[in-house]
């Protein structure tokens, strides 16, 4: 089982999640947060000359995966939707994930998702 | 001078003053959380800026006796000059003629203020406050004259508005929709979700603009009679009246009683009724605020899937609902006037000729002035000043 | 007719409005936040509902010319016809037969709205509009008649309620309880932590429920006389010794100084003074403020820790407290009234039987009502709808 | 008695109250969250401690007939034993004693809660209690019967404060002072972001105390005459001009229109107006309110960088403000008194001792009263509920 | 180390919190997230018909244990307080964590835990 | 890769966004959390005795790194600012990270971090 965890412009949060539900992806979580990426926020230019916003909010989505499912073509999908081409598109994450359990039946196993 | 109406006027002059911190709730509820702030500095820069104006100049051009035509008021009340604490019985007889100036500033204020709704999410503050500025003493400032002032020509022509359907409701819509199509739509528009971001604040502003409405219909009998009464018992009705309709409109659509449906139809009926309210019987005002809802809604439909992105729809709430209102300010009234059901069919037509000089007025000049201020100092913030927010990058500040 | 009463009566009809809106946000921060918009369009909704139906019946029944027996008032003011712009000298020589109808209808927008209490978090919105419809109707208008109305058989003989004690506070309360015991409980109530939300939004509702109840008592004089004065002040000083008693009284349980205590005292100081406003000297509406505190949190204990889920407690603040201001304003009234203090103990004992009869009609009317409407229409959402919350699944929308 | 002045000295009795919640807004949203139900509370007890205090004693110290020398009054009035439903001449001939009594209480409110600014994030709540309920006794009480009770010797030098600029604002910025000196600063102070948690709360905030400010200095003129609309109109003027100014200061140097600079110079205006408002053109109002913010802005540029931690700045706005308006009163004054450009230069000696006068009173005295306390009882909290935060340990609630 | 992630109904984060002090399990940060699970989101009937609500605000506690702790009893526990039986319910999720480290004092491993 | 998350107090996050700044550590993600430690809480002495407040205001920043980045200059740049000897200054697990992709470009790989 893999975790994906995706930041990306809130904006976009519908259409990731219409997309993958497309895939029959539905199980996943979603938190607010604000990032920063290798620019250190966004550059803009005020009446006083280049300024930084340190902080952007971004959505994470977090979708768990079984080991059934095809993850390139998940990113591939998340990309599609998330994509503008501008700095602030976010970035992708897989981690492991060892063992999933439903709380409301007790099973346990990739099979739950 | 009689102590009860200056008790009175002083009191509505202080709920219409009011009204701008509520509409700075209600626009800024509507609005994405990063751009609330700036929709409320909007709304509380018009108070500045308009004040001060008014002081100089403004008041003057409006309500200064017309230096000929009926167009335009003269430079005799400049710095408030002549603008004393005795009465001014052009205006009225038994209050100061300060108290009628600076109960005629809020309407001012409120008028700018609404006028925020194009400019929302998008534009440069400094451009904003340029803007209205001159706005004021261009397109404001006239209307004001030709309806209220004296020797305006739409007043002398015996066209009615009880509390400023035209000169703030007309005026302010059509001059939001000539902004909006000069400045464009925000990035994003009709593509992402731009979900209002705290109906409670929608309902706070609702609540403050309400109140805020007794006085500026009520209070514009300019005395504490009878008439003053009836103005503000019009305004409750229709403004209950059009929430209702909207609401169960919006129920019969959708199966949600939306609550932002209310407020709009309770905003829609306050508008119809403002040239009515101290003209017509009270179900009159039932009626109109009804009815005002339902074409409202109509337009706002439209006007929602449209490519004009005036968002917080002062043209398809005040400009629709009051030219509306003006109409049928024409048809109903029958008190201290005589509307159509008095077999007066005349006043219909006075109605619809200050209707259409005022949309006329209003959209083309506010077109070439947005228009200039475009292409020289220019609105738009960039692309991604927009997508950070105005809260931040115009004011360092996050609500 | 006199214009400094229009103009007070005229401005204390938008303080009364106020609270209102003010009460969308007291009841609406105390909610969790999936029922914050719910709550609130109950309350507008209320203002629109009661508006409308005020104009076509309510107000008819409950303030035109008794049709025998001092029960309901006839349809001499069905839509409003004969309620002009002169005078009623039945209700006031000095005002607007209009005003005082508008006066009273803030009255009644307000009661109807406190009753969304039990409805709250659990019930279809249609279903409310539904029940608060006929409950204006058959519990509100009567009771209204009977205390205020002309021929009205509590005031006839004798009854005391300065500015809607019995009316207002006692009916409302006991038709919370009854609505409350014929839909039941939220699910997890009791079982689950259901904080507040907001108590900003608390103290905000707190704050223009406060500034509209001095336009509540203080209008109940229907002059700007010195009556007007004394209820204003005692409703202020009451608020403010519930606010300072019940504060203490959780400091001394809990160690905590509860804002949230401090704001159920203030409601329970206004409530208590309601009835006496205008007949009772300061220091009385200090003790009756101090003593409604300790009576109401007594009271509010027990409610919280029994099965009853009116958690909003509008039969232990308004119910308990309008019985116990009912009562001592029998005793302490002294100004323009004789109570027990002045050796007129019968004067307690009317009171007694004004409460006793609210209580009984408001309860069992009420209790019938919503049987009603429980068993055919069905109040409760689905337990799924519940889960979700009301905002969305009835509103559409997010706070 | 006149029903038009009891009609408009009520209203803005109620408009004064409004300032309180106001304020709590204000000053709630500009701390952090985790302290922000904590201030509010402050400000709403302040509302029942003063009211109580006021009947029992404060009233009558300050208001009572002079026991000699002009320094305080007697106990004429304890309990408000004579104060009646009749006139007292020495203080109005329209009004009901009781209504100018229970509209100066609404200025004790105000200014004790403005106080608050120093105790903010850091302070024991029974310990501010108690704190408060002796400095309303032995602060507040004398200054107000020295400029406005009946003998006070300030006003029998010929001071002018026409609605409390020595009384409020002096006194509240010297006093918030000698508290933040006392108890120190917060932990963390100048080290950490300490930033707004809500700048709509601030202008809401803002909204509130504008519009009781016209109930403040246009009820000041204890009359709805054309000296209450000069008063109300200068107010407005001012703190227009004020927010105006702050928000162009700001942005010349940060190149941010700052929303909190805006509401800010409001402030600053509002302050500085008070003691001018019935006394100046209105020409004088917007120069001193863009007087004041210049200023103000100055002096809180200062504080900031100090290590006083007065951070909700009652000191650079209140008392800054109130400086510059005692002597620019003294010198605009030109209706209904004589200053500087009437060619009366004493009157700018006499506003001098006045704030001097002051200045050292509300100094000293408070510095004393919060030593004593700090030292006895203990102002400050632990360490760690001061990190966890006020509202939950002082109050067990959460914003 | 192992790291448990789980998406809970925000009514039982008391009962669980509580459940897990009584193992002794103190260390834990809590997300507000909103999440849909296989379903979709929850499918409700309103007056014109069926319709989803597609997010449904969930609490996630993330608990990191030391691996002396017993995992299974950790998941017992919770699923003990968190379950209604009814969709919506949650998921649990277990993941590898390499090191831990105290701010406060600098140490590392199982042992802070 | 490794995900490094640390859990600190709120007042802390500039002063180590600005020395992770210095290091060249730019993406980043932050998290609003409330949490708990092994005390289970903070306790105070209120006027009827000892009370505990049991969630504490925490951030989390969450920083993703390429192998080729000193993790334990990381973690000691984060103490170094985040220390404040008291308790309830945090702590910081290290987590495994299989995959990273940035959405703008489609590339993968550490080095996109
Ligand atoms: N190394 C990282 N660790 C954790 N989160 C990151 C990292 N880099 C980026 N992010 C998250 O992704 C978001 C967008 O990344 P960004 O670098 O701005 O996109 P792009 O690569 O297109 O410039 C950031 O706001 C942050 O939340
Ligand atoms: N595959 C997944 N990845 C991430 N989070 C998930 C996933 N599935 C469920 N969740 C989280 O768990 C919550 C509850 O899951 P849900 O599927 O509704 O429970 P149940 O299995 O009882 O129907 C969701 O709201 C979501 O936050
Ligand atoms: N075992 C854990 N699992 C997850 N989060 C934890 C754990 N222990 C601590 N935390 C997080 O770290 C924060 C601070 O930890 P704490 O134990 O209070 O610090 P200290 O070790 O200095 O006492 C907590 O509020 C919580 O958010």
């Amino acid at each position: 089982m893999k975790k994906i965890e995706c930041f990306i412009r809130p904006e976009k949060m519908e259409a990731v999640k219409n997309a993958l539900s497309e895939l029959n992806i539905k199980g996943m979580s979603v938190y607010e947060v604000k990032g920063r990426g290798n620019q250190g926020g966004m550059w803009l230019t005020g009446r006083s000359g280049r300024y930084c916003v340190e902080w952007i909010d971004k959505i994470k989505i977090e979708i768990v995966v079984s080991s059934k499912v095809n993850v390139d073509q998940v990113i591939g999908t998340i990309i599609e939707k998330a994509q503008t081409g501008k700095e602030g598109d976010g970035k992708i994450f897989i981690t492991p994930v060892e063992e999933s359990i439903r709380i409301r039946t007790k099973e346990r196993g990739e099979d739950i998702l | 001078m009689s102590g009860a109406d200056i008790s009175f006027i002083i009191i509505c002059t202080a709920l219409v003053f009011i009204m701008t911190p509520g509409l700075a709730f209600f626009y800024g509820g509507l609005l994405r959380k990063k751009n609330m702030v700036n929709m409320m500095a909007m709304c509380f820069v018009s108070i500045a800026i308009v004040s001060v104006l008014w002081f100089f100049i403004a008041y003057s051009l409006a309500f200064a006796p017309d230096v000929g035509g009926g167009v335009i008021g003269g430079f005799d009340f400049v710095g408030l000059m002549g603008v004393e604490l005795g009465t001014n019985p052009s205006y009225s007889d038994s209050l100061p003629h300060m108290l009628f100036m600076v109960f005629q500033l809020m309407f001012a204020i409120i008028t700018v203020a609404i006028i925020a709704s194009p400019f929302s999410e998008r534009v440069n503050f400094g451009a904003f406050c340029i803007f209205i500025s001159i706005w004021l003493i261009i397109v404001y400032s006239p209307i004001a004259h030709w309806v209220w002032g004296q020797g305006g020509f739409l007043g002398a022509i015996g066209c009615l508005d009880f509390a400023g359907g035209t000169v703030v409701h007309i005026n302010v819509g059509f001059a939001a929709l000539a902004v909006a199509l000069v400045i464009g739509p925000r990035e994003g528009y009709q593509k992402e979700p731009m979900e209002p971001n705290s109906i409670p604040y929608v309902l706070l502003g609702t609540g403050l603009l309400w109140i805020g409405w007794f006085g500026f219909n009520g209070g514009s009998a300019l005395a504490a009679n009878n008439i003053a009464v009836l103005a503000m018992f019009n305004t409750h009705l229709a403004a209950s009246m059009g929430a209702l309709v909207w609401m169960l409109i919006e129920y019969f659509k959708t199966g949600k009683f939306s609550t932002l449906g209310m407020a709009s139809g309770a905003l829609a009926g306050l508008v119809v009724v403002t040239p009515a309210a101290g003209f017509v019987a009270p179900v009159f005002a039932l009626i109109m605020g009804g009815l005002s809802s339902l074409v409202c809604f109509i337009v706002l439909s439209w006007r929602a899937s449209s490519k004009v992105d005036e968002s917080l729809d002062a043209i398809s709430i005040h400009g629709t609902g009051g030219i509306l209102g003006a109409i049928l300010t024409g048809v109903f009234a029958a008190i201290g006037a005589e509307g159509a059901i008095l077999g007066n069919w005349e006043q219909v037509w006075i109605q619809l000729i200050g209707v259409a000089i005022t949309v006329v007025y209003s959209f083309v000049a506010t077109f070439i002035l947005a228009f200039i201020i475009h292409k020289t100092i220019g609105f738009r913030v960039s692309s991604e000043e927009e997508y950070v927010g105005l809260d931040i990058t115009q004011h360092g500040e996050k609500a």
